[in-house]
């Protein structure tokens, strides 16, 4: 059987990962694409910790579930905002987007 | 246990003894035997393709007062194996610009997309993986198919092919929805999503207990394939060739071979969720016979689509979106609801009270959306009369009906 | 399975009559677009104040609050406080969008609007950490879009496009300290995550690492160091309303979510730890928020920076980790809400005259709008803790609970935090009322400005003098959590 | 070393590749594309859970809508087809120190915690029906159920609002 801490390994590994993404990278939907590696590592997660530790009842999965549902939410809004900001600025990249300073 | 009642699983069973008996472990002969299982049914299905290819010109042929091909081998029989060697002799082209890998594997991976379906499809009885979410498997999988469009049309680097990618998505994704709930009617009659389930509990047809939700599965996974009357991905007049403009030779013929395969594989899932799969008299002591009966089932959908192909013109854009949005989705979500309301009820009544309140309930609401669209037929004549008036607006405006989609949606 | 009683229905009373109201403006919107310009915020103001009254009358929690919906939701006096604060900023919010061009007459603007309230008030009662992670989202996801609601405007565009990125990534390391807590606990329910953490034998140091990963996505939501740094931009960027809203509802909201997480779901034995990590993050909040407010010569950006400073001395009452401290956090979010909703009524009423937030663009306003310039001399006041409005009786709270706690220290720097404030917030009404006006001409102030401005101005006022019975309320919010 | 195991170890390292290549990467398409394998790994860890549903939920919703909506936005938000020059900016070195010692702290954390090193049970045949009826049920969660309808229907008139183009404007 594999170990619980492999799985929660691997998740830390792929969370630390979408952060280094979302710290990183200049262009919006790589930023957006890091938040899901760390929501989904998120979910790995709490996937594990419902088959390890309480398979009987559904309450990590719906856990998941909710996570599921928030994510998609966010993502639409997000590529949304980035589509009205492409048509102001002509690009998604974070750097050309900086009207504002101190 | 006869190879007669239990086919396959004679035949593994002498393939396990026999890798078993070449001192492989138990572990990796499972493996093998699922891989061998796998590529068996995948090379099946694919090569069932050169027939379809050879049926769907024959029928078309007929559609339009011609006799298809005839000149090859008896009935032509043998002409999809003529064109088989001529495109595989053909180059295949990579434009210079083209995102090398991506193109390559555009056409695999919508072809992989549909070869996976078969893999949850109930063949026969006690064959197929009988996995407790197949139903959701197959919508999932549907979504390779999408990818490797996309992936195409933009690995081509050519504009044309990039709009139908761009359409694609838009379609498949649009009528991935109505699919969906259509879908959901037969789990929830009978209360698994298991496909092999599915046919075991269907002891009266589904196609009875709701023939709309059949209707509706039809119409949304023709376009879903992006057959006719929905072949907005490939409209000649408009965007050429559509994804596959690009592809030539056998990277080509893997599109062709998926598209071919696609629709047949709505055909098999029709036949398994709407008409009983394997089902038919002598099917559980023969599962050969069940095999036969899934294919004919198949083949008699699969007929429906090519019969569409054959006398619809293509819908528009904006036509294409609206029907799906607002009436395919609307129209199966009140299915789904009334089914679910109802079935609580009917429960008790036997399998053909149950079967025909169901049937009943489908008629109503079938003459009820027939009468809302004469209504609505008869508002946007009225609407259009009234447009077309003299004196509403002050010059001469040429009386164009006004027809777009800004009308539907009022 | 067991039905749904009457209760149950009871104690989501408001988050209904909200989602009512939504589906109301919704329907209204559909039917008679554009017909009416300010309908559709009047039906806004008038739902929210049918669904205060109601509220008041009877979704009143239990003596000692009750679990309800399967532990999802907790029906108590802290949830409730907070949820009628929501439904005023709110409804002041609808109040003072309904003239501003592109916000006023768009449905989908209140019913996001809605829909962040509901999220709101769902975070305020939340007593699970799922139903807490989705209330958060719930409030969080319309608000990016209501920051980036004018896209004919780049800064509004830039101000949502901020708002998503910061708030996306804070909510997902904060999600993966609930992934954690659940784990390490097998516990979701916050009332009994205390006791789980006991027994799961989670070292103080392993507990410290949830909290720091929990601590970002509050810290996002009430805007203190080191997770500010969107808040100026998006503050500046929003629409103004919005901006109102984001600053108040919004930061009292995340204080909810961080009174009771803290407060209930942690072990009383890791309290000095995360006490004196909230008591650095405080005091780095109120000195970055002051110093930096001194330089803006934007008052959005000058206000954005106040409410910075002023999310500091809010955490000095959680800090204390007493009764009194807490009381103190929930009376000071109240006047604070009112105080600064008012100034940027005001701010939005000039933008929308003269089209700038500038702060030298302020100068006579005295002159122009006397009305106005009074309102905004009662928030400024109120916000800087001048004595007879409700933000002096807010800091002595804060400041006297300090003292009490023996937080000697923290309560000098927020004192002197306090005199720094003083200053920027008498510059403005400096140049408001003795630089002489650039442009001649009366601000003309609309019904709806008229109604949310003498309401809130004349709240401000009555909070500082006549206090005991807000603070009545205060105390009874916090004794839940003691 | 079990063939679970190593079905766990594969996917981990495909995941995990894709995940790098996803951030870094310099072509916005091909980080969507990697993004989708390593959405596709995480399903495989789901199926390895025996989270089935989850898994396919994880392909419908991440692979069949998002990523695929990513892609969409990558192709209409940019006018050449390949991305010039580098894709990540200057505070790359910054960035890497920080989720380096992030992950350090996260696998402490882990390590130092009792956790189970085998399932305490089996997952039960009904966990899906189980799943369902407690996201309807009063006394399980159908408060945050409806809640999340409520805020997809407020994201998806949102999402509508913010990028809807308008001819006159």
């Amino acid at each position: 059987m594999i170990p619980l801490d492999w799985y929660l390994i691997v998740a830390a590994a792929l969370f630390a990962i979408g952060l280094f993404g979302v710290l990183s990278r200049k262009n919006a939907v790589a930023i957006l694409m890091g938040v899901e590696l760390m929501l989904n590592a998120v979910n790995i997660n709490l996937l594990a910790f419902w088959r390890y530790r309480a398979p009987t009842e559904p309450v990590g999965m719906a856990f998941a579930v909710i996570v599921f549902a928030v994510a998609a939410a966010e993502v639409a809004v997000g590529l949304a905002l980035f589509i009205a900001v492409y048509r102001r600025f002509n690009s998604v990249v974070a750097d050309d987007i900086n009207l504002m300073k101190w | 246990m006869g190879i007669l009642s239990q086919p396959i699983g004679v035949i593994a069973e002498w393939l396990r003894n026999l890798f078993l008996g070449w001192g492989l472990s138990e572990g990796l002969t499972t493996v093998l035997l699922y891989l061998i299982g796998a590529g068996v049914l995948a090379t099946l299905v694919q090569v069932w393709v050169i027939f379809l290819i050879w049926f769907e010109r024959k029928i078309i042929g007929r559609f339009q007062d011609r006799l298809g091909p005839n000149r090859v081998g008896p009935y032509g029989l043998l002409q999809p194996f003529a064109d088989l060697i001529k495109i595989i002799t053909k180059e295949v082209i990579i434009p210079r610009d083209a995102d090398k890998a991506v193109y390559l594997l555009g056409p695999i991976i919508m072809d992989a997309g549909v070869l996976a379906i078969w893999a949850v499809i109930p063949l026969m009885p006690m064959v197929g993986m009988d996995v407790n979410v197949a139903a959701l498997y197959t919508i999932a999988v549907g979504a390779f198919a999408t990818l490797g469009i996309l992936m195409a049309g933009w690995a081509s680097n050519n504009k044309f092919a990039l709009l139908s990618a761009f359409r694609t998505v838009a379609q498949m994704i649009s009528y991935e929805v109505p699919t969906v709930l259509a879908l959901l009617i037969p789990v929830m009659l009978a209360g698994t999503m298991s496909l092999q389930g599915i046919v075991e509990a269907q002891h009266v047809w589904y196609i009875v207990f709701a023939p709309l939700a059949f209707v509706i599965y039809f119409i949304a996974s023709v376009a879903e394939v992006g057959r006719t009357p929905f072949d907005l991905l490939e409209a000649e007049s408009e965007i050429v060739a559509g994804f596959h403009i690009e592809y030539s030779g056998m990277v080509f013929a893997i599109f062709y071979v998926g598209d071919f395969l696609h629709a047949f594989t709505i055909g098999a899932l029709g036949a398994v969720l709407f008409l009983g799969g394997w089902r038919g008299p002598g099917a559980e002591t023969f599962p050969l016979l069940g095999l036969l009966y899934l294919w004919i089932k198949a083949f008699l959908v699969y007929f429906l689509v090519v019969w569409a192909r054959g006398s619809l013109p293509r819908v528009r854009i904006d036509q294409m979106m609206d029907f799906s949005w607002k009436f395919l989705t609307p129209l199966a979500l009140i299915l789904l609801v009334v089914a679910a309301v109802l079935d609580h009820f009917v429960m008790g009544f036997g399998m053909w009270g149950r079967a025909l309140s169901h049937f009943a309930a489908n008629v109503v609401i079938a003459v009820l959306t027939l009468r809302y669209l004469d209504h609505y037929d008869k508002v946007r004549e009225s609407k259009r009369r009234m447009v077309a008036q003299p004196g509403q607006y002050p010059v001469a405006r040429p009386p164009v009906p006004v027809e777009t989609s800004t009308e539907a949606a009022s | 399975m067991n039905g749904i009683d009457s209760a149950m229905m009871l104690a989501i009373l408001p988050e209904l009559l909200l989602l009512l109201v939504a589906g109301a403006v919704l329907f209204v919107d559909l039917m008679e677009r554009g017909k009416h310009p300010r309908l559709l915020g009047w039906i806004t103001v008038g739902g929210l104040a049918v669904t205060f009254v109601a509220s008041l009358l009877y979704a009143r929690p239990p003596e000692g609050g009750a679990l309800v919906w399967g532990g999802m939701l907790r029906h108590d006096w802290l949830a409730f406080v907070f949820q009628m604060m929501f439904i005023i900023g709110a409804a002041a919010t609808a109040l003072f969008a309904m003239d501003v061009e592109n916000l006023g007459e768009r449905g989908e603007f209140y019913i996001l609007l809605l829909a962040s309230t509901l999220g709101m008030s769902l975070m305020a009662a939340a007593a699970d950490l799922i139903m807490l992670y989705l209330a958060i989202e719930t409030t969080s996801i319309p608000m990016y879009v209501l920051a980036g609601f004018l896209h004919a405007d780049r800064k509004s565009n830039e101000a949502g496009f901020k708002y998503l990125l910061f708030g996306a990534m804070a909510s997902a390391i904060m999600l993966y300290g609930f992934s954690l807590l659940y784990g390490f606990t097998n516990e979701t329910q916050l009332a009994a995550l205390p006791t789980a953490i006991e027994q799961s034998g989670m070292g103080l140091g392993v507990l410290m690492g949830i909290v720091v990963l929990i601590l970002a996505g509050f810290a996002f939501k009430t805007s203190v160091v080191p997770f500010h740094f969107w808040a100026p931009d998006v503050y500046q960027g929003a629409p103004t309303p919005v901006t109102g809203f984001l600053s108040t509802a919004s930061k009292a909201a995340g204080f909810a979510v961080l009174v009771r997480v803290f407060m209930s779901a942690f072990p009383s034995s890791a309290m000095p730890y995360w006490g004196a990590m909230l008591a650095a993050i405080s005091v780095a909040t109120m000195v970055l928020g002051n110093t930096l407010a001194i330089a803006q010569n934007d008052i959005k950006r000058m206000l954005a920076y106040s409410s910075i400073a002023h999310a500091g001395y809010i955490l000095i009452g959680l800090v204390t980790l007493s009764e009194f401290g807490i009381t103190g956090v929930v009376f000071y979010l109240g006047v604070y809400l009112l105080s600064n909703l008012t100034a940027f009524a005001v701010v939005a009423m000039v933008e929308k005259a003269d089209g700038t937030t500038a702060l030298s663009d302020y100068a006579g306003l005295g002159k122009r709008a006397p009305w106005l310039a009074l309102a905004l001399m009662v928030a400024l006041l109120s916000l800087s803790g001048t004595p007879p409005f409700g933000g002096f009786v807010g800091k002595a709270w804060l400041f006297g609970a300090a003292v009490k706690s023996d937080l000697v220290w923290l309560a000098i720097v927020g004192v002197l935090n306090s005199v720094i404030a003083m200053y920027y917030y008498i510059v403005v009404l400096k140049v408001a009322y003795f630089d002489p006006p650039k442009t001649e001409g009366k601000i003309a102030v609309s019904t709806s400005y008229t109604v949310g401005l003498v309401v809130l101005a004349l709240a401000v006022l009555l909070v500082g003098v006549a206090f005991a019975p807000w603070y009545g309320w205060a105390q009874q919010a916090a004794s839940v959590l003691f | 070393m079990t063939a679970m195991q190593i079905v766990f170890i594969l996917t981990a390292v495909v995941t995990l590749f894709a995940a790098l290549r996803v951030v870094t990467t310099p072509n916005m398409i091909h980080a969507a594309l990697w993004l989708i394998v390593a959405l596709f790994g995480v399903a495989v860890f789901y199926l390895l859970l025996s989270a089935s549903f989850l898994a396919m939920a994880q392909i419908i919703v991440y692979i069949g809508a998002i990523a695929i909506l990513m892609m969409f936005v990558i192709m209409l938000t940019r006018r050449e087809m390949r991305d010039r020059g580098p894709q990540t900016g200057p505070q790359w070195k910054w960035a890497a120190i920080l989720s380096a010692l992030l992950f350090g702290g996260l696998v402490w954390m882990v390590k130092s915690v009792s956790l189970p090193a085998s399932p305490v049970a089996e997952v039960p045949e009904s966990s899906i029906a189980d799943l369902g009826r407690a996201l309807v049920s009063p006394n399980g969660f159908v408060i945050p159920f409806e809640v999340a309808s409520v805020l997809l229907l407020a994201a998806l008139i949102g999402a509508v609002y913010v990028a809807w183009t308008r001819r006159n404007s």
